[in-house]
């Protein structure tokens, strides 16, 4: 039978190398999977890549992952914060690399790793310093980049319900990045409120179906980042 | 007693009314993506009679206004990370759609801010370039790249009283030839194959006041102009 | 008040254009526009650029539209039919051109135009007849086509459900090309069994948000073009 | 009295027993694509205590039996255009999705049928590339070209007698070295860095059976052979 539930987030990030490739979720705290984070830190995998929109508030989550220097870079669209210096001092010692990427060029990158699409044209950044080193095209009258796919060893990844097959739902604005780095992952690994019955998600609702997911956690309370956040708490 | 120098007071329209001026030129029906910070007043002015679909690239059209207190909930937010509401006949989805949306032409307006705009239409709005800096872009470039027509809000000039209107832009661009109209508090400033060119002046100011406070040359077409 | 309904299938094709490029939804019959389909006929624009993954099916439907020669050429990956010489009596007439592209290339194609995509690499049909006048290039180890965006002017669609703003939902594998036609289309026309209040689609069921869509037709009982081809229908 | 030439009787495995040998190959969990006609058959075969997960390109993961004729739905059909069933925990998603799928390398087996295949696992299947047959490939090359491992399923010969295991395709390529695996009436056949290597031979055959309707180099791997 086909179950990729996991009884823990301990095991499911059991297996993480050193300097594998992490996708993260979210999108500030929403869809930020904080509790598989919090296991990565203490599964102690070293000189990772980071893949995240951001860089994380306060002391905790994605920020304490960081703040740990277990992200030898970070692949990202935003990584200010108005809550969070981990990031920026890190960075201003040479500590950390950055590749800056716009949020759209981000998400279809991830998405193309996911589809088997090795590269496409964008122009977003087209005569920008982020064209920089990037090969340009034009098609008619514009000018286009070239960009490379994205794909991962891992990611984590934050969701609502899923069941045995690992089908995926996500929560409101929490879905983001989610369903697209459950595409370019290798391994995907899902924490989610909610696990039901196979059948009970409407396969027409279906946002993330489970060919793409690897394993699945309950998490039935997640923890509130921003709440911790303002309670000035660090992980671990 | 000497004092010291302070902040020339505002003048020209206040924030709200640039908002209400930016609602009043969006057409009914329209599908708008407001920037963070300021863009985001625009949604308190829409006219009566016309409806406004509001997109957020982080995964939601039909941006509704924002929740009482009691009512946030962390995994409903707009780009900025504040959080929103969402309307009946609203849609969430995720970020690869939602930039479809925009590199795809699908957005008709979106609102941002500015620290420069070069006659052409060229936008700086994401990084000063300062060597110290932490870079960081966000959705910026897609949405001038993809957006149909991309408006601007903005201090006519910087807070050390610099013009963010100019002849070229010396910060980072965002996007090369991609602003339609600035709204700043002195004036609507139109970007036209002659260059900025005044559209309204701010009750009780001059067109000699803003093209003082312009970093490049700009055209009077205001109505007191003609 | 944003209002996408239209009170007729004449009235929503009323505008297509002579030489117009039209997307037709559908894979077989499911998700086929029978109605728009037939609506289109009778408006009686010509020379059109069919862009579709079938040809149709008996004398009804889209093999109707291109027996009645308003199809110069279509864009498509399977144009045989078991139960239709439509097609290739007028491809071997050199009546009609045919643009063959791979069923999965066809779908990033349309989804690419529809994302403001102007190209992408595909392994899909490297090395083969059909890379014939197409760029290659290799990404690591593998060869890859460049494959360009397909947009058209219309799209015609078949939906389950839509409100006033165009949100659509769709019926099991009556999805198939139905929204990334809507993402492609200047104008998309998407006839739905059902119409409901706004509000009344779960936002996060959405399939296709509303503004991707331009018209929606209520066509509370379509026709099944099986049946029809079993009853040996034609159109008009 | 004088009598027609008949065809050949068939000879070694049936389609089902085909079928049954390919369902055995397939490891539990696996996502699987099913191409038209006889790799149909393999769904009945998946062998107790083993969940395969049946992906089909038009838009479902968790494909079901076919229906009794009462409940078929035009709206739920596989790529071959025949009623289907979804079983609980199926999903549906457009056909963007669906590649993406196939392209992205998601799918863990394809079974496909094949005019021709050569030894290094050159794959022809969509046309005979007479000039007046009307082209159609569908799926096949996505299929081809994204999915880990593709398995063939097809009669050792045509009809006519002509070997479908080749030294080069003559017939409009599908793919270039794609095939991992052959499932013939007479043969399980390996694609190796050696060409063609018989698995196993169907009861009742010999190698040199096989060998002589085999139109390439073929060794014998089978365990008579060892």
């Amino acid at each position: 039978m086909i179950d990729k539930r996991i009884t823990s987030v301990e095991e499911a990030v059991r297996d993480v190398r050193d300097g594998a490739s992490v996708m993260i979720g979210g999108f500030g705290e929403a869809g930020s999977p904080i509790e598989l984070i919090h296991a990565l830190i203490d599964q102690g995998a070293r000189g990772l890549t980071v893949i995240s929109n951001n860089t994380g508030s306060g002391r905790v989550g994605l920020a304490a992952l960081i703040a740990a220097g277990r992200a030898a870079k970070v692949v990202c669209s935003y990584p200010r914060s108005a809550n969070s210096t981990v990031f920026p001092e890190l960075y201003r010692a040479g500590r950390i690399d950055l590749e800056l990427v716009p949020q759209g060029t981000l998400a279809e990158r991830i998405r193309a790793g996911g589809a088997g699409i090795p590269a496409f044209y964008t122009p977003a950044a087209a005569g920008t310093r982020l064209a920089q080193g990037k090969e340009s095209r034009r098609f008619g009258e514009r000018e286009y980049l070239l960009e490379l796919a994205l794909t991962a060893d891992v990611a984590l990844v934050r969701a609502e319900r899923a069941d045995r097959y690992g089908n995926l739902t996500f929560s409101k604005t929490a879905r983001n990045f989610g369903p697209l780095m459950c595409m370019a992952a290798r391994c995907a690994i899902v924490q989610v409120r909610h696990i039901v019955d196979a059948g009970a998600i409407d396969p027409e609702a279906v946002v993330t179906p489970g060919l793409f997911v690897s394993r699945v956690v309950h998490v039935p309370a997640p923890a509130h980042e921003s709440r911790l956040v303002r309670e000035g708490a660090a992980y671990p | 007693m000497i004092r010291p120098p302070t902040p020339a007071a505002p003048e020209g329209w206040s924030r709200e009314e640039m908002a209400r001026l930016v609602a009043l030129d969006i057409e009914d029906g329209a599908c708008v993506n407001l920037g963070i910070g300021i863009p985001e007043l625009v949604a308190r002015f829409v006219p009566p009679g016309r409806e406004l679909l509001f997109h957020t690239e982080n995964g939601l059209l039909g941006v509704g206004p924002p929740p009482d207190p009691a009512h946030e909930d962390p995994e409903l937010i707009n780009a900025g990370k504040k959080p929103v509401t969402a309307i009946p006949g609203a849609a969430y989805f995720h970020h690869a759609d939602s930039f479809a949306m925009i590199r795809g032409g699908h957005i008709d307006v979106c609102v941002l801010g500015a620290m420069q705009v070069a006659p052409g239409g060229d936008l700086a709005n994401w990084s000063t370039g300062d060597d110290d800096a932490i870079p960081a872009v966000g959705g910026a470039m897609d949405l001038v790249a993809g957006v149909k027509r991309v408006l601007v809000m903005t201090e006519h000039v910087t807070k050390t009283g610099q013009p963010k209107l100019v002849n070229r832009c010396t910060y980072p661009l965002t996007g090369l030839g991609v602003v339609s109209r600035v709204y700043s508090n002195l004036a609507v400033v139109d970007i036209t194959p002659q260059g900025f060119a005044a559209r309204r002046i701010a009750p009780g100011l001059t067109f000699d006041h803003v093209r003082e406070r312009t970093g490049a040359p700009i055209l009077d077409w205001s109505d007191h102009g003609v």
